[in-house]
This record gives C-alpha cells, structure tokens and sequence, in this order.
C-alpha cells in the first residue's frame, strides 16, 4: 500500500469520526424521542461562531470554548425542547419538521444578521499545528477532534446503558406513560437528553471550528451528512452513529481519491439506499 | 348549495384576482401563489393523505422542468411538449424509488427520499446531457405562441388556475374514494388497514405515481415560466421541504390545505424579500423562519386543521 | 376451516412457539389461553400473516396461506382485532367502520350503508360522527370488532379483545361476541379471562412456553393437571380450588 | 369547514400584494436596479458586491476630484440630467434564479428602475436578464462570467468583465512567458468546483493550455461546498503538477488552502482563478499560509495615492476589508452603466442602450485594469482582460504583466514557509 494510500485512509478515518461527533447528538434525540431535527447542522454552526467569540474576545483555543459551547448549546437545547419541541412532538410527525426546520431558519439568519455573511476561521496554530509520523501527516485539530469523538460517544454510550439516568431516559422513549407510571417524568427526562444531546453538539461545533471556516450556512453543509450518518448506523444508536461516521468518511476518502471528488456523494448516497433497502432499521438500529 | 358557498367565493376571487390586482408583480405573485399550490398539493397526497413524508419530491418536480427545457434544447420543439415526457418520467422513476422506498416507514421513508433526491441533483450536474451545472435554457424569444413565452404573468395564472383545478379535482375525487380512505387509513395504522384488506403496497405506490406525475406537472409549468433549470433551482432540496412546509402549514391531508399554505407563505416570502431583503441582513428569513416555528408551535396540523377540529365535535366520549 | 400444522416460530436464539398444530372448526369458538409470554399471541400473529412462521404452514378453506398478506386472508374472509386497539384516530367511527366496509364494495355510498348497518348490530349507531380519536379502551375494542365484521369474515380472530375492560363491559362483550357467533361466523379468541373462555369457548388449546400442552373443552383444560401446574398453579392453590 | 380560512388566506395575500403597488417615487434622481445574493450561500459575495455599488454610488452622488479621470468622479450626480443623484434599489436574489427573476420583475415594473445591474451567479443572471429583455431595460453585469449569456441575441444585455477565454488568455500567456524564462512548466493541473462557474472555466482554461502546447495531466472536480478536500489535495499532490490552477468559492479555497498546508503539499505554482480567491474572506483567514499565491485579477490597489488606492481606502472605511476583483469588477460594471445614463442624458430606455452600444471608455477612466470598455454586438466588452496579482503579506500586488506590476513575482509558492 502506498504511503498515499495509508494517508487517504487514515485521514477518511480522523473525517470520520468527526461526522461521528457532531451526528451522536442527533442520533440521540432522533432515537430517544422519533424527532429529526433538521435545526441540528445550525446547532453546529452556533457552536462554531461560540468558539469564534471566545477566541476573539478570550484568546482562548477549544480549551475553553469546549466547554462554554457546551453549556451554551444544552441550554439552547432545553430550551428549544420547552418552547417548541414538547408541542410539536404532540401534533403529526410533519409539525416536527416544519417546527425545526423553522428553528434552523431562525438561528442561521439571526447569526447572519449578527455576524454577517462573511468566512470567518480560527487560526491554523490554535491546536498545535500538524505532525509527522511515518511518512503520515496528522492535524493535530482534527486528532483531538477524532479522539473526542470517540470519547463522547463512549460517554454518552455508558450514559444509557450504564446509569439510572440512561435507564430512565430508554424507559420514557420506549413507552412514554409506563415510565410515568413508575415515577419518571417523561419531559424531565426529554429535556435533559436535548440538553445533552446539544451539548454534544457543541463540543462537536468548537472542535470543527478548529480546522473548518465558519459562515452562517456552514450547518447546511454538515447537516445532511449527520441525516445519513444517522440513518446509516441506525436511529438511537450511539455506537451505530460511530461505525456509521467512520465508515462514511472512508468510503469519502478513497471514492474521492480513486473516482474523484464529485461521485463521492453519489458512493455515498447509493450506499445508503442499498443499506435502507436491505436494512431498513440501519447497521446497528433496532428492528 | 351551502356546501358550495365558500368553494364558490374562493373560485371567484381567484378567477377575479388578476383583474383587481393589476400590478405585473402582483399578477406574478398570484401565478406564484398557484404554482406552488399545484406542486404542494401534489405532494399532498402522498405526504398528506397517506402520511408518507417525502422529502424528496422535488425529484419529479425535476422530471418536469428537465423534461421540458431538455426537449427544447436538443429537439427545438416547444416546452410544454415536454410535459408529458416529464411525467412519464415522474412516473417512472416513482415506480423504481417507490417500491422498495415505500415499505420504510417513517423517519427512513424520509431519509430515503432525501438520499434519491440527492443523488439525482448530484448526477444531473455532472451530466452534460441535463446541461450539467450550467443548467438548461428555454426559448427566451418566443417563436410561436405554443412556447408559451408571456411578458405578462396573466397567461401563466389561468393556465397555472387550470392545472389546480385538475389537480384539487382528483385530489377531491381521490378523498372521496376507496383509495382515499385507504390511504388515510395507512396513516393512522398501516397494520390495522392490511388487515382489513387494504392492499397498502399498491394503495401507497398508486398515491405515489399520481403524486410525482402532478408534481412533474408543476415542474414543466415552472419551465415554462422561468425558462431555466439548473441542478439547485430544479433539484435542490429547499424545493421539496417548501412543498412540505406550504402543505403542513396549511394543513397536510386536507383539500385545500396547500392552496392556504402557498396562499400565505409565498406572497410573505416574496413581499418580505422585496420590503426587506435589500438590506441584507436575512431579516426574510428571519421571518420566514419565525413564522413556521409559531404556526407548529400553535397549530401543528396546519391552519385549517382548527376549523377541521371545530367542525367535529370535541368532547370525549366513554373514556 | 383453517389449519395450522407444525408451527414455529424463532426469533434469534429464542423459540417463541414451538410445533405447535391447531384445527379450527366450521362454527366453533376456539380459545387460546396461556400466560404471558406463553406464545399464544405469536401463534395468533402467525395466523394473521402479521409474522411468517419459521417453519410450518396454515391452511384456511383448503387454500395454503402461509406466505400470503394479512390482506390477502382479509379478502378470503379472514378478520382479525388487535390487542392495542389500532384506531383510524383520523377518521369518524362511521369512517373507520368503512374501511373494512371497502374490501367487499369499492363504491363509498354502498360502503357507508354497510358501515351503518355493522354500526347498529354492534349498538354504535349513535357515534357513527364521533371522532375516533375521542373515544376510550371499551369504544376502541367495540370499533376493532365492528371494522373486522365490515370485512364480512368467515373467521374472526379476536385478540384479547376483553382485556382492560371493567366486568360490566366485559359482560357486554361477551353478549357481543355471541351475536356475532349466531351469525354464523366462526372466531378464534385469545383470551386471559378464564370466566371468558369458559363461557365462550367450544374448545380451549393451552400454551406453556411455546408450546400446546392441553387442548379440549374449557371444563377438561381446567381440570388438566399439567396446566394447573404451569398455568394455574398458583392461582389455583390461592384460591383453593378451580374457576 | 375549512372554507373561510382559503379565502382568508387569499385576502391577506391580496392585501400585502396591494400594500406593494403605489408608492410616489422621489423626483430629481435616477433609479437603478442591483439585484445580488444577500442570503443564502453566495451572500459574503454578495453584500461585498452591495457595499462596493454603495461606493460607487457615493462615487457619483458626490465630488470626489482626488479620484481623477475616473468616471463621474468629479461633480456631483449625472451632469447631463441636471445633476441627477443616483439612488440604486437593491434586491436579494436568495441564490435562487426564481427569486432573481421575481425581483428583477419588481424593480422594472414596480420600483421603474432605468437598468438593472447584477446578479453574481450566472444562472440568475440569465433568469433575471431574460425579463430586462422582455421588458426592454438594459441589464448590465460586471461581473457574471458564464459564456452564454451573451450567446442569447439579446439586445439589452451588455458585460463589462472578461470571461473564460480572455482569462484562460492570461494564464496560458504567463505560464509560456516563465516557461521561456527556463522554469520547468509542462505539467498542468486543473482543480475546479462543479458548478457552472468551475466547469466552464477549467474547461476553457485546459483547451487553451493544451494548445499553448503545455500538459494537462489531470483535472480534478469536486463538489462546491464540500466538507472534506484531503483527496483531492492527495491526487494533486500524486500528479507533480509544475503549476495547479484552482477554481473555487471562497469555502472551498478556504479548506483546500487549509488541507494543503495539513498536508504539507505545495505546488511550485498555485494559481486560484479569482472568486474565492479574491473573496477579503480568504486573505483574512489564511494569508497566512497562502503567501505567494497566484490570482487573476483586474483589481490592483495601486500607488499611495492613486485613484485604485483611494477607492480602495474609501472601502475599506467602510466596509473593514480590501476591496476585491470581484466587487471591483461589480463596482466598474456599474460605474460603466452610470456613465452611459449620464451620456445618454435621458432615462428613456432607447436612448439608454444607444449609448451603451455607444460606450467606449480609455483605461484611465476605469478603476479596474481593462484595457478600456467596448461592447460588441452582443453586448460583451472587447477590451476586458485581467492582470496577475500575488498574495504578498496581507494583500494581494500586481505582478504580471509587466507593465501593470507594482511588485516583484515571488517564485516559487511559498504558502506557509517564512
């Protein structure tokens, strides 16, 4: 194999895990509560301009814009949850994509009219620059980001499936009035996983920031390879969100480096489909 | 005849509006309103009645709009010949992506719908036949009346108040019918409806075939009209969440809900983009974006679901 | 008039029914009984078409339909309920009533006559414009009966369609079931209710663990030592004696 | 039932669409139309080309004497229709060529603008022309470069900028000038967007090098707006290109000029057609690391001092930025219709083409690089053409050819190395 070839693949791997990260937040509210939220690639794009601001106004690299993204964006994302996606979540499956898409609309032109049109971009240096290791070229923004990714979908991994709070939260997406029954209120619980499924994402969005440029529509950009890549690993499925992002991000890589950059979609696209079509419930959903 | 009344006074006042509103742009923005009533309630019937979220309509929309300029790019012939090339296509392709697409459910039905949909943006812009990226062209000096080449946009509003007619009347017909009980029966509970001997298969696949060829329709009609089609204007996902949005802001699984839904969301796009889009500050979309969250907030089954629900009565009964 | 032979049903590792075979005859009422997770309702779904069986066939007026669709068997005269009311939420009870009415008519006015007529024989008559969406457990489990008779059914399988009621509806259901019965209709019932078997049922197959492990008139079930054992046990030595 | 509310919905919509007609229009000024995308994807481009018209405007509406023989510079308003201010109506194209055309509509019949300027992506251009056309309204564009749209026959079209064949002109003429130099160019690269704007030029570009007699060993697509170039940065880097010419929008030549450093690959030459390269976006986010980067470009900021200087300065008070080819190019389009309504001295739109056929401007009187402006008969300036600038510091010099060079060419690409 060909040094070219370990690095296409290697740096397909580190893209993947990045669509990894910023998909585990939706795959989590996608599976928990049946919603899409099409708002998700703009929760991103908050993020994005967040570690923006602190850089600008703190000087601050992703260590501190990590974690104020995160808060941030669980916050938005409770909110969200309490001022709109409670309601829709009522009203036909249809009332959940005009709300969120709605949702995206707002946030990515009122971030327009605040910070305006233009490309911003954090400096290449803010991580640590690039490094070689045998013959391989590793940003070393985009390994933080890979390894965070699998961080954060190991924790939020352990989270449901090791904790009380896990548990309840899995109990009210099974069966909303059962787990109300045994004590557990469902919007409690719903609230708390938009809170960290956006806090998800806004760890996902500061470490973006870090090797991407940041514009007002960036979300759109993102926001249908975090749709396939959940779809693909299988709605709710943290793990499968992880499997699903690597594997998207190597079939990107090497499509792009063997057939050329525009058909690595159409590989990617026709991939799904034929995933769908034989597994309808995803590579690691439940049927 | 009560019945008749107020489907009567719409009739009136749409066949009316262009005399009153004699403006161009007004005239434009009622052709408008009427166009994207037609693909919006198009994507009704499978959308709404049968409850199968496609988010990839603008596939045959597609169909429509490529059929037309490609047979006048490559042929010479008029536009609107290519109308029912558009729809056979429409047809087709539906019959392919339909039959396997069909049995997801939900969410994955959406998804799939997404992923053809971006498939066939991203093949036709790299497919010289389709004008690839550049995107086609139609005959922009008109040669005969049958290029259908207006200055005036009153032309296009009756020819476009025709085909809604066509297309609300087999909606209607369609409701009324076994399929359109069928198909709203789906939407409740596939499982139930199969076992009462609804063929769900086919019932969907035929809401879906008739769906894509009157979207194809809506897709030549805006040929016609813009004279331009490229891969983001004819394929572009926006295309198909607005006929989503007008339907569920309306009110998806009713007759006139899209009409509603375009008769609001279209002159407000157009009329905040010209009050305020010159600024360019998004404030549009700022809007735009505002309204639909206040619309699924309050009303998740669209406007007219309130004097849907209204008209039923609401008490609950041996619960 | 329907014939499952050698049923099974695997789902993974685990054995949902095993081997099972069941005859229902011209005119009986034939129970199902067994505790939760005893297979009935797998079984049932295996003769619904809603599950395929892993091995076995079914076999309904002579005509194999193993493999055919729960529309298929709908439209040979095959009519099932479900035991989580499936409502048309969207729909009038009138309406959802129709819906089974189609499958023998496709004219929407011959449709509602039938609809009508299905809402009467099961004294709905008076709810034909409610909402469905309004009514509650007793309303829904009447309307699932009442959808299945609009498909005119030979055969009609009825899944716990007694469970969550109160004892007056249970009652009520019962006197439902029989009028249904006296029009000729076979039907096959799952049930939980002893008291319901035992005043409905001809016949009573028993289900433990995926598998038949009694079967003749609800009187000799009961007295069945093996399913007092598996099934009724405790309860049978709590209350110290037999239903 | 659901009767009233169609019939609500419809009056609403009647009454807004009314609450759109009337409206007195100001005396003693000349309307003119510019139609760009301030939403969407291309709106950094577009409000860019919106702060530059405001400009030019300024430029007109006021004295300006210290700008010398540009056009409509000195005085105030349009001399010849009594000192006319200009006041230019702006639409949002929302990227999309319905919305385009929808307002192009608008600004003829309902703002009755004298002509129309715009509409940056080539596809609205020619939905929003074609109704400049029908109505009989010049519609310039300084800046839309696709091939067609001067291949309609219209007859109110006219095109100030240089389009491929003029651009590909000037690479092929620079890379032979440093081939004949002794430096070892024969080995081409092509990475190009896939819209219309990157196929059409690369396609141009890769004739015309071909039969300079250079070897284009590969030409590399991709997706616009793509979220990942590390394959194309490794093809590229596997091809051994002597010169690799890139076309893309400003995400794009963002991220590739960002993978490429990851990757530690530079091409002895890297050449960056204009667009995204020419974006202020771009030098202010990775200069940086794109030092020596070749663009083309009709747009040189010039001596201390001089007109292109201050109009450059003037910009930047405003808009914080470097004024970029791409607005320059807006900007001179517009500056060039102005100059045609002020010669025609009447509003009338007869009078209006007749002097834009009539336009012949000398390159003093121009604040882009061109060698002058005349249109042909199909409405495109013959005399376009465009210079070659270098990213030296933090902008962006003139450096080919040699007489418009206001700095040294700096070889090879030095990216990011000091």
């Amino acid at each position: 194999m060909s040094a070219t070839l370990v690095q296409v693949i290697v740096g397909g791997l580190l893209l993947g895990a990045i669509y990894a990260l910023f998909s585990s937040g939706l795959t989590l509210i996608w599976g928990m509560m049946n919603v899409v939220n099409f708002a998700h690639g703009d929760f991103v794009m908050v993020a994005m301009y967040i570690a923006y601001v602190v850089y600008v106004l703190l000087g601050g690299g992703p260590l501190a814009s990590v974690p104020i993204a995160a808060v941030s964006l669980a916050t938005i994302g409770i909110l969200a949850y309490f001022l709109l996606v409670r309601h829709v979540m009522r009203g036909p499956m249809i009332a959940q994509i005009l709300g969120t898409f709605g949702l995206a609309l707002l946030l990515r032109y009122s971030m327009f009219g605040a910070a305006g049109a233009n490309f911003l971009s954090l400096p290449d240096n803010l991580v640590g620059g690039t490094y070689e290791i045998f013959g391989i070229r590793l940003q070393a923004s985009r390994v933080v980001a890979g390894i965070v990714a699998l961080l954060v979908t190991a924790g939020l991994h352990l989270l449901l499936t090791r904790t009380s709070l896990g548990s309840k939260m899995l109990a009210v997406s099974e069966d909303a009035t059962a787990a109300q029954l045994m004590g557990i209120r469902p919007d409690y619980m719903q609230a708390i996983a938009w809170g960290i499924a956006a806090g998800a994402t806004g760890i996902a969005g500061a470490l973006i920031a870090t090797f991407f440029y940041i514009s007002p529509t960036v979300g759109e950009t993102l926001a249908i390879i975090a749709f396939v890549t959940v779809a693909l690993g299988g709605f709710g499925s943290v793990p499968g969100a992880l499997v699903a992002g690597l594997l998207i991000g190597l079939i990107e890589s090497l499509s792009a480096y063997w057939i050329g950059g525009v058909w690595k979609d159409v590989v990617v696209y026709i991939l799904f489909i034929f995933v769908l079509w034989f597994r309808p419930q995803g590579l690691m959903g439940k049927s | 005849m009560k019945k008749l009344l107020w489907p009567g006074i719409t009739a009136v006042l749409l066949l009316a509006y262009p005399l009153v509103f004699t403006t161009p742009f007004q005239q434009r923005l009622g052709a408008l309103v009427l166009l994207y009533a037609i693909a919006a309630s198009a994507w009704n019937i499978v959308g709404g009645y049968a409850g199968q979220i496609s988010v990839g309509h603008v596939v045959f929309f597609g169909c429509g709009a490529y059929a037309s300029l490609a047979l006048f790019t490559h042929t010479g012939l008029p536009p609107v010949l290519g109308m029912p090339l558009g729809i056979a296509a429409a047809v087709g392709i539906a019959a392919i992506i339909g039959t396997p697409t069909l049995r997801l459910s939900g969410h994955y039905f959406s998804m799939a719908t997404i992923a053809v949909a971006e498939l066939a943006r991203l093949v036709t812009t790299n497919t010289e036949f389709l004008g690839a990226a550049v995107g086609l062209s139609g005959p922009t000096v008109p040669r005969t009346w049958l290029d259908l080449s207006f200055i005036s946009s009153v032309p296009y509003y009756y020819l476009f108040l025709a085909v809604l007619v066509i297309t609300l009347g087999i909606t209607w017909w369609m409701e009324r019918s076994r399929i359109g009980f069928y198909l709203r029966a789906i939407r409740d509970s596939e499982k139930a409806a199969r076992s009462l001997g609804a063929r769900a298969p086919r019932v969907k696949l035929i809401a879906y075939l008739l769906s894509a060829g009157l979207t194809s329709v809506a897709g030549s009609l805006y040929a016609l009209m813009f004279q331009f089609v490229d891969p983001e204007s004819g394929l572009g996902i926006l295309i198909s969440v607005k006929m989503l949005i007008m339907a569920a802001l309306g009110g998806a699984g009713l007759l006139f809900g899209p009409l509603v839904g375009a008769a609001i969301l279209v002159p407000l796009e157009e009329i905040s983009n010209s009050l305020l889009g010159g600024r360019g500050a998004g404030l549009t979309f700022v809007l735009y974006g505002a309204i639909i969250v206040l619309i699924a907030r309050f009303r998740p089954d669209g406007i007219l679901g309130l004097f849907q629900s209204a008209r039923k009565a609401p008490e609950k009964h041996d619960a | 008039m329907l014939e499952a032979t050698g049923i099974s049903k695997v789902f993974g590792r685990l054995r949902a029914v095993d081997d099972v075979s069941a005859e229902v005859r011209q005119g009986e009422i034939l129970g199902l009984i067994g505790p939760n997770g005893a297979g009935k309702s797998t079984f049932f779904n295996c003769l619904t078409g809603d599950l395929a069986p892993t091995t076995g066939s079914v076999r309904f007026l002579g005509e194999d339909i193993t493999t055919r669709s729960p529309e298929a068997r709908a439209e040979l005269g095959l009519a099932r309920t479900f035991q989580l009311p499936q409502t048309f939420t969207g729909m009038t009870v009138l309406e959802n009533v129709m819906i089974g009415a189609f499958l023998r008519t496709s004219v929407t006015a011959e449709a509602r006559e039938r609809a009508r007529r299905i809402l009467d024989i099961v004294d709905m008559a008076h709810l034909a414009q409610t909402p469905a969406k309004t009514l509650g457990t007793p309303g829904r489990k009447r309307l699932e009966i009442a959808r299945a008779l609009a498909t005119e059914p030979k055969l009609l399988l009825l899944d716990e369609a007694m469970a969550g009621l109160n004892p007056t509806e249970v009652r009520a259901a019962i006197d439902l079931v029989r009028v249904i019965h006296g029009m000729g209709i076979t039907l096959v019932i799952v049930e939980h209710i002893m008291e319901v078997i035992n005043s409905l049922a001809d016949r009573v197959i028993v289900f433990h663990q995926g598998r038949e492990i009694a079967r003749g008139t609800p009187r000799e079930v009961t007295g069945d030592p093996t399913v007092i054992e598996a099934y009724l046990g405790k309860r049978a030595s709590r209350a110290g004696g037999r239903t | 039932m659901m009767k009233r509310s169609p019939w609500a919905a419809l009056a609403v919509a009647s009454l807004l669409a009314a609450g759109l007609s009337g409206g007195a229009f100001a005396q003693q000024t000349v309307k003119i139309g510019a139609i760009y995308p301030l939403s969407g994807n291309a709106a950094s481009a577009g409000t860019s080309a919106k702060a530059a018209i405001e400009l030019a405007v300024d430029i007109i509406n006021n004295d300006h004497p210290e700008l010398g023989d540009i056009t409509l510079a000195k005085g105030t308003g349009l001399p010849n229709l009594k000192g006319a201010k200009v006041e230019v109506v702006f639409a949002d194209n929302q990227g999309t060529p319905a919305a385009g055309q929808n307002q192009a509509l608008r600004l003829i019949t309902e703002e009755k603008v004298v002509a129309l300027h715009g509409a940056y992506q080539s596809g609205i251009t020619t939905t929003a022309s074609a109704i400049a056309e029908r109505y009989g309204i010049p519609f310039m564009t300084g800046e839309s470069v696709a091939a067609n749209l001067t291949e309609r026959g219209f007859k109110w079209f006219f095109r100030t900028t240089p389009i491929a064949s003029d651009i590909a002109d000037v690479y092929v003429s620079f890379l032979k000038e440093m081939k004949a130099k002794g430096m070892k160019i024969d080995n081409l690269v092509i990475v190009n967007e896939n819209t219309e704007y990157g196929t059409s030029i690369a396609k141009v570009v890769g004739d015309t090098a071909k039969a300079g007699g250079f070897n284009v060993s590969m030409v590399i697509p991709y997706s616009a707006n793509t979220t990942d170039v590390q394959s194309q940065v490794l093809q590229l880097k596997d091809a051994k290109p002597d010169a690799a010419i890139f076309i893309s929008y400003t995400s794009d030549a963002i991220l590739f000029t960002k993978t490429m450093q990851a990757l530690g690959y530079k091409p002895p030459i890297l050449i960056g057609d204009n667009s995204g390269f020419s974006d202020a976006s771009y030098l202010r986010t990775v200069g940086p690391i794109a030092q020596g980067v070749i663009n083309r470009s009709a747009w040189d900021i010039g001596k201390p001092g001089s007109p292109t200087f201050l109009i450059n300065e003037m910009y930047k008070k405003k808009t914080g930025n470097d004024l970029d080819d791409t607005s320059g190019r807006v900007m001179q389009g517009f500056l060039a219709l102005a100059e045609a309504v002020n010669r025609a001295g009447s509003t009338e739109p007869a009078k209006l083409q007749a002097a834009l056929k009539a336009t012949d401007l000398k390159p003093n009187q121009l604040m882009m690089g061109y060698k002058g402006i005349k249109f042909d008969a199909k409405g495109q300036n013959i005399l376009a053409s465009a210079m070659l600038i270098q990213a030296q510091g933090d902008q962006y010099v003139a450096v080919w050819p040699k007489e418009s060079a206001t700095a040294e060419l700096k070889l090879p690409y030095k990216a990011w190395e000091k």
